[in-house]
């Protein structure tokens, strides 16, 4: 089996790992950092196929696109983290209540 | 061998997914994420992507982790504490007392589990699409760098690129209708601790002599404007966490300036482009080594400057919730 | 097709743009809003008689606008068209002066008027509607306008009774909605007497034509208020008297029937209809409502709510006449259309009058009215012999042609029905008739408005006089070339080929 | 094998023994103060021990070099939070607040 | 398709709000909101001049860079993107116009209204950008733009229920477009390319394509709030300030809906299934139902209109199953695709400009009253005619009654369903529309009536008035252009002999 192989699987279980931590987590902390493993999941699918492409170097559009991916992820968990901060500091809430 | 190390890494990265989210305490949350951050960074290198092991240690694990570490000083320890100290106090702190009913629980589940059986054949049957490799391989000596991933960052997709770049900038303004515009709030003082001090002093040069070592080495070989802006942002931060903070002391127009010179510079050199003829970034080829290394160094300097301003504004906003300015 | 013209849609114009206008003016110029409206109407009869001139010269008025491929705005005049919008605008202006008497120092003036072209606007609309697809946009337009009026008095009474009137009216406009996509996707664009399209279809299709027919017919009777669909009518009497009046005569119950009156005759064509044998119920829905409708007004106090029913029972005659096959009863059914606009309206004038002068509202405050509004109770007492049918009155005509097409068409049933109405037309309104002149009143009430040395004030006087001697006159005048009978017999005959 | 290989090894294990010896101590050890000390100095040895063995193993100058400004760089990062971390902690501990643990 | 005509337009009307975005932040609040307003206007007027421009050329593109598909990125306008672009600029300036009045009338009552001016400009231009994009993976950096964009806006106001909606919609946002961008991972692996049109020759029937297709087409819903993934645009939606939920409802969740379309009739066109199209049809129909009944039994205003826009994204779902063809059916013997691609364009636009005026008219109000509840709306038709008008009127175009935008797209949707023979869509589209009836009259029940006691009303200035009812009465104006605008939609060369050839996925092939 190809190194490849492991990752494009492993990505699909984590990005499971995430849906399943948006859906289960509580904390406005792990909602945040569920939706990064997600990404990480997507994006490890991503770089796992620019190696199986590989030539004289790998493909280098899917590394393009992960940084930006990255980037992008980190700047909305970023904007998430500070309304999870900024709700916590008006309410003392941490996660979502029924009524909200 | 590289197989069992591949597979090792693989489980390790599961695993501590599993555990950042089940983990009972919040620090040990962030602290897992921060081993989740550097085990997918390993498991880039292993694929062969520097580049985005750089960008995944720096940006994912290290600048978010270090956002992450930070609201913790807000979060309370173990979640929920607040809400059940007060009361009987009969769930200990390690029980989730506010967990989703059973039976959806077990659909989610469920669900999630042929979700992933599902996603499991459909990429073990991912036909072989060839990719793009041949394409930029063929188009990479037009492209004015030596670097495929950046060649395809700043030239062939340079759109992309400067969308993103807008997008931190759109994140710095979110940040800022959230908690208010808390840079300036700052007052400077000198760090009272001399080890901190020194080391603040030793760090600032050597960072950004390495970031600047990335941005120009990101023409040959990874690096490049991302990984540099981190380091540079890290500087920021040092220095705003070790009582100097930049932004209270630079003028206003000054900061509007750096925040903003990376994305206007790009799009007005790509207007620019256009008024000549062509299209949209289109470099012209005898120039283009050079255009990419002034956008690549402006936008670093945006980026790192956006960073800094995102963590000093998230930085400051507990310190006086009612304290803010009206005007950026 | 037709040449275009642009004079249907400024008779549609006519009374779209003074809405429009009373809408921005402020609620205190009343003098510029009675102008447009008074110039409104005005201008819409005109143009109404000058279109009906150039049409009896044989030109030919068409206004198309393309909405999307094969869905076209058309207006289009024809001899049908034409005789309801020649009803609704005389009886708009006739009901513009009664409403700006009525509603003098009132509340929501501005308002009212606007609403009540807008109201005009959609039944001119259905009048001239060239197809299938404008005839339900003006259809809803219709619903839409008119609920402000419903609702005009603001009282919780009259809020309910605009939702009544809503749930009925948009329930049945959705039913005749699907029924017109329905009738799209099955025979395309249809224009009005283009009987041919759906004939060709008839023996391709017929249970899907039947379901669509079914469709559209109870979508149009709710306006036309045939049992069980008429709920709505007599819980809408809340509204004031001008309106009750555009209601049931002139606007909304009209629009229902005319559009049956379309849907059989120029959608589908009277061969077609019978050949998939679609009007026997539309005849005994129509004839079980008209005893169904008389014999609840027999049970009424409320002087409005009478009439309400009344206009129930009324109004099937229209359907009725439809449903059997027939020159002389399709004279009589489109005949009717006038003949009890011009009654309906004169009686609620009448009890508008009433209500308005003296506070009576119920049948047993009415003993002696007579005395004290002579010209007001006589005038009612002629639409009441209408009503009933004795000549020389309008509705002697109808309820004549009526009989006759079901005696040629062999419906025996029918001339029993038409009878036992009549019996219980007389039965409702006879005492009315009787407590007003013939009873004493049991105390001397003092009028509540300034009436000067009229019965009433004049502006309220003239309308109901005049709708008075126009149901007399086309009574009395119907064999002559002009008169709404001659008219009725041409359109019936060109559909019979005759 | 050669003997710079088999220094090598030896000083690979070493530095492992010392990272095991860290890790064990941060799982294990009661309060902050002495995870600090488990993971700082422990931690920082084993790296050096690490760095020494890689850069023998390569034997060029300039990666001898870059592999001793890694650890440099490493040992004054980690000192400085480790003090930073501890002077937070004592200063929490004074001010009576809520213990928290790494 | 590289053959087509090269315009600047594309890069354009992206470039100039983002530029004009950027410039605002150097000024002070008042500048932000000049610089916005006239930003507003250039890039409305740029939409027009390009709208035009497409009217005669045709479909043109701009190749970013130089470099063409699919290595490089290329901005494509064509018919439907013309369409969407000349929406989003009409509802734009009114909006613009519109939230500069409001937020001055409130200026101090929070610090982040200057804001307003450069995130709205950025979102416009992420709005532009995603309609002209022909790249996936651009469509995902867009579809961020706005997302983040979109989020900061609603949670302008800085009150607690706002941030709540906020970081309920940002996770949902962010999940969506993971979801999304996993899809497009497995594609781009399949197939070794992202453009769009490439894709639709390429792109063959197979595991991974089902599964791309199961995870981008929930992840698009999400962002698009299709039922069940609604559930955080009521309290986004009804928290956020007037003009906010205006924009929010009327143009972002239709970008969404826009890639969801291109996907689905350009790249999926051959993997699609009979069941899939069900699926998103099912959803469509609950949700038209679930979210009128819901609205009919909310207590204030801007519930009830944001429970309505899940109403009325339904409709916009339930176009997707008449757009899957079953095998052996070519496009050309279609005859329904023409009516359900006119309704679910004319169901966006009506939508856009009827809902724009309901929360303009909404933030009318509060501004009058200093509350939304509606059980103090009696006898506000006679207290506050215009507002009251411009609710009824875009009343109306929800419920679809003629001669209303709502009811071309419902017409041609009917239409569009018998054609096809689904009909057992037909109860949930006309089942819709009586429920939207229900809670519009119900507002107009209780404007006609008398007010028990009356509310002090503070003054609302009267140009705001006026832009709510424009805006109501272009839900009703749009229909005039109707004819020209489908034939516009259907001779667009990149859907080849019409829109019909678009659902065989052969965009540079057909011609």
């Amino acid at each position: 089996m190809e190194a490849y192989k492991i990752y494009s699987l492993t990505s699909a279980v984590l990005f499971v790992i995430g849906i399943g931590g948006i859906f289960i987590a509580r904390h406005f902390i792990k909602k945040i950092i569920a939706t990064i493993i997600m990404g990480g999941g997507v994006f490890l699918c991503f770089v796992s196929f620019a190696e199986r492409d590989a030539l004289n170097f790998a493909d280098p559009v899917p590394h393009a696109m992960v940084i930006t991916g990255i980037v992008v992820a980190v700047a909305s968990a970023a904007f998430a983290l500070a309304l999870a901060r900024r709700i916590y500091q008006l309410t003392g809430e941490e996660s979502f209540t029924k009524d909200q | 061998m590289s197989v069992l190390i591949d597979g090792i890494l693989a489980i390790l990265a599961i695993y501590l997914a599993l555990q950042c989210l089940m983990a009972q305490r919040l620090t040990q949350t962030v602290f897992l994420f921060f081993a989740f951050g550097l085990a997918l960074a390993l498991a880039w290198i292993r694929l062969g992507a520097v580049d985005v092991a750089i960008a995944e240690a720096a940006i994912a694990a290290g600048f978010l982790g270090v956002l992450l570490l930070d609201a913790l000083r807000d979060f309370s320890p173990t979640f929920s504490q607040k809400q059940k100290n007060p009361e009987t106090g009969q769930n200990p702190p390690g029980k989730d007392d506010n967990k989703p009913p059973f039976l959806p629980r077990l659909a989610l589940g469920f669900g999630l589990g042929l979700f992933l059986l599902i996603s499991l054949e459909a990429i073990w049957k991912t036909p072989e699409g060839g990719g793009l490799t041949a394409a930029s391989e063929a188009f990479l000596p037009e492209s004015g760098v030596e670097h495929p991933v950046t060649a395809v960052l700043l030239n062939f997709r340079a759109y992309d690129t400067w969308l993103e770049i807008g997008v931190i900038l759109m994140g710095l303004l979110a940040i800022f209708v959230v908690g208010g515009i808390r840079l300036y709030s700052r007052p400077f003082t000198a760090a009272q601790d001399p080890l901190l001090r020194q080391v603040i002093l030793f760090f600032t040069p050597v960072l950004f002599l390495f970031g600047a070592f990335l941005l120009y080495f990101g023409k040959s070989g990874p690096g490049g404007a991302f990984q540099a802006a981190v380091l540079w942002g890290a500087i920021g931060i040092l220095l705003h966490l070790g009582g100097r903070p930049v932004f209270s002391v630079m003028p206003r127009w000054l900061l509007q300036l750096i925040l903003t010179m990376g994305l206007g510079f790009f799009l007005l050199l790509g207007f620019l482009l256009m008024a000549t003829g062509n299209a949209l970034f289109e470099y012209p080829p005898a120039y283009s080594g050079i255009m990419i290394l002034i956008v690549e160094t402006l936008a670093a300097v945006s980026i790192a400057a956006a960073l800094t301003a995102i963590f000093a504004n998230v930085n400051l906003m507990k310190e006086d919730p009612n304290q803010t300015e009206s005007t950026t | 097709m037709e040449t275009t013209s642009f004079l249907p849609l400024l008779i549609i114009f006519s009374s779209l743009l003074p809405g429009t206008l009373i809408l921005m003016l402020r609620e205190d110029q009343s003098a510029l809003r009675t102008f447009l409206n008074l110039f409104g109407a005005v201008a819409k009869v005109g143009l109404i008689a000058w279109v009906f001139a150039g049409y009896l010269r044989g030109e030919e008025y068409g206004f198309i606008l393309p909405l999307a491929p094969d869905l076209a705005f058309v207006l289009r005049v024809d001899q049908l068209g034409l005789f309801f919008a020649s009803l609704s605008s005389v009886l708009w202006l006739v009901t513009t002066l009664y409403a700006i008497g009525y509603l003098e120092g009132g509340k929501h003036r501005r308002r009212f008027f606007a609403f009540f072209s807008f109201c005009v606007t959609a039944a001119t609309g259905i009048a001239l509607s060239g197809n299938v697809i404008t005839f339900f946009i003006f259809y809803e337009f219709l619903t839409l306008s008119t609920y402000p009026l419903v609702v005009h008095s603001g009282t919780d009474k009259a809020v309910n009774a605009g939702r009544t009137y809503l749930w009925y009216t948009i329930g049945g406009g959705t039913i005749l909605f699907l029924g017109v996509v329905a009738l799209f996707v099955v025979a395309g664009p249809i224009s009005f007497g283009q009987t041919e399209v759906i004939a060709s279809l008839a023996s391709v299709n017929p249970t899907q034509l039947t379901i669509i027919f079914f469709l559209m017919l109870t979508g149009l009777a709710v306006k036309a208020a045939i049992f069980p669909l008429h709920g709505w009518l007599p819980i809408s009497m809340v509204a004031p008297a001008p309106v009750s009046a555009l209601l049931h005569a002139v606007a909304v119950v009209k629009a229902g029937a005319f559009g049956i009156i379309r849907l059989v005759y120029d959608v589908y064509g009277i061969e077609v209809a019978e050949q998939l044998n679609l009007l026997t119920p539309l005849a005994v829905f129509a004839a079980f409502t008209i005893i169904y409708g008389s014999v609840r007004a027999l049970f009424q106090d409320d002087f409005k709510k009478r009439l309400a029913f009344s206009t129930v029972s009324q109004l099937s005659y229209i359907s009725l006449g439809v449903a059997i096959t027939g020159v002389l009863s399709s004279a009589g059914a489109i005949v009717h259309l006038v003949h009890q606009g011009i009654m309906k309206i004169t009686m609620f004038f009448a009890a508008g009058n009433v209500a308005e002068t003296y506070g009576y509202k119920k049948i047993s405050e009415l003993d002696g009215i007579g005395r004290r509004m002579p010209l007001t109770m006589g005038v009612f007492t002629i639409a009441v012999f209408g009503m009933i049918g004795l000549p020389p009155v309008a509705g002697f005509i109808s309820k004549w042609y009526l009989g006759l097409g079901a005696v040629e068409a062999g419906s025996y049933w029918v001339v029993l029905v038409l009878l036992g109405s009549s019996a219980l037309n007389a039965a409702y309104f006879l005492p009315i008739v009787y407590r007003a002149w013939f009873c004493e009143p049991e105390h001397e009430a003092a009028p509540l408005r300034q009436i000067g040395r009229l019965e009433t004030q004049a502006l309220l006087l003239i309308p109901v006089i005049v709708t008075g001697i126009l149901s007399l006159a086309a009574g009395v005048f119907a064999a002559m070339a002009g008169s709404p009978l001659s008219i009725a017999r041409e359109i019936a005959e060109k559909l019979y080929l005759l | 094998m050669t003997i710079k290989e088999v220094i090598t090894v030896i000083l690979l294990l070493v530095g492992c023994f010392f990272f095991l010896a860290g890790t064990l101590g941060v799982l294990r050890f009661p309060d902050i103060f002495s995870r600090l000390h488990a993971l700082t100095k422990a931690d920082n040895l084993g790296l050096g021990f690490i760095a020494a063995g890689m850069a023998l193993h390569i034997a060029s100058p300039l990666a001898a070099l870059k592999i001793f400004f890694i650890w440099f760089f490493t040992l004054l990062a980690s000192s400085t939070s480790c003090y930073l971390i501890a002077r937070f902690q004592k200063e929490q501990d004074q001010s009576g607040n809520r213990k928290e643990g790494g | 398709m590289t053959d087509l005509p090269t315009s600047p337009f594309p890069a354009l009307l992206v470039g100039l709000p983002f530029l004009l975005a950027t410039l605002s932040l150097f000024f002070s609040s008042k500048g932000k909101a000049v610089v916005g307003l006239i930003g507003s206007f250039l890039t409305a007027l740029l939409a027009i001049v390009a709208f035009v421009e497409v009217t005669q050329q045709g479909t043109v593109i701009h190749i970013l860079g130089g470099w063409e598909p699919p290595l490089g990125i290329l901005l494509r306008m064509d018919s439907l993107a013309a369409v969407f672009i000349g929406m989003t600029a009409l509802v734009g300036v009114f909006i613009s116009l519109y939230a500069r009045g409001y937020f001055r009338a409130q200026e101090d009552s929070s610090e982040g209204f200057p804001l307003f001016w450069p995130l709205w400009l950025f979102l416009w231009a992420g709005l532009n950008g995603l309609f002209l994009s022909n790249d996936l993976f651009n469509l995902f950096v867009t579809i961020e733009v706005i997302g983040i964009c979109a989020v900061a806006l609603a949670v302008l106001s800085g009150k607690k229920a706002a941030l709540f909606a906020g970081l309920r919609y940002l996770l949902a946002a962010i999940t969506g477009s993971m979801a999304y961008l996993f899809g497009v991972a497995l594609i781009y692996g399949s197939t070794g390319t992202l453009d769009l049109a490439l894709l639709g020759q390429v792109l063959e029937p197979g595991p991974t394509t089902t599964f791309a297709l199961l995870v981008i087409t929930p992840g698009l819903m999400i962002k698009m709030a299709g039922f069940p993934f609604h559930f955080w645009l009521p309290p986004a939606h009804s928290s956020a300030p007037a003009p906010v939920s205006a924009l929010l409802s009327a143009l972002v969740v239709k970008g969404a809906f826009y890639i969801l379309l291109r996907l689905w009739t350009e790249v999926f066109g051959v993997s699609l299934t009979f069941a899939a199209g069900q699926l998103i049809g099912v959803a469509g129909a609950v949700a038209v139902i679930w979210g009128s009944w819901q609205a009919f039994m909310q207590t204030s205003l801007k519930l009830i209109v944001a429970h309505s826009s899940v109403a009325q994204l339904g409709y916009l779902l339930l176009v997707f199953p008449l757009l899957v063809l079953a095998p052996g059916v070519t496009a050309d013997s279609a005859d329904w695709l023409s009516p359900a691609w006119t309704a679910g364009v004319y169901q966006v636009i009506a939508h856009a400009f009827a809902k724009a005026s309901f929360f303009l008219s909404a933030g009318i109000i509060i501004m009058a009253m200093g509350h939304d509840r509606i059980e103090s709306f009696r006898d506000l038709a006679a207290r506050m005619p215009m507002t009251v008008m411009a609710i009824g009127l875009a009343g109306v175009s929800l419920i679809g009654l003629p001669p209303s935008g709502g009811f071309m797209a419902k017409w041609n949707l009917l239409q569009g369903i018998f054609l096809s023979g689904q009909w057992w869509w037909a109860p949930a589209v006309l089942g819709g529309s009586l429920l939207t009836a229900s809670y519009v009259f119900m507002l107009m029940r209780l404007a006609f009536a008398p007010a028990r006691k009356k509310e002090p009303l503070r003054p609302v200035p009267f140009r705001l008035q006026v832009f709510a009812l424009l805006l109501a009465l272009g839900s009703f104006l749009i229909i005039l252009p109707a004819e020209s605008l489908i034939q516009f939609l259907e001779s667009s060369q990149i859907f080849g002999s019409g829109i019909e050839s678009i659902v065989e996925g052969g965009v540079y092939g057909n011609d």
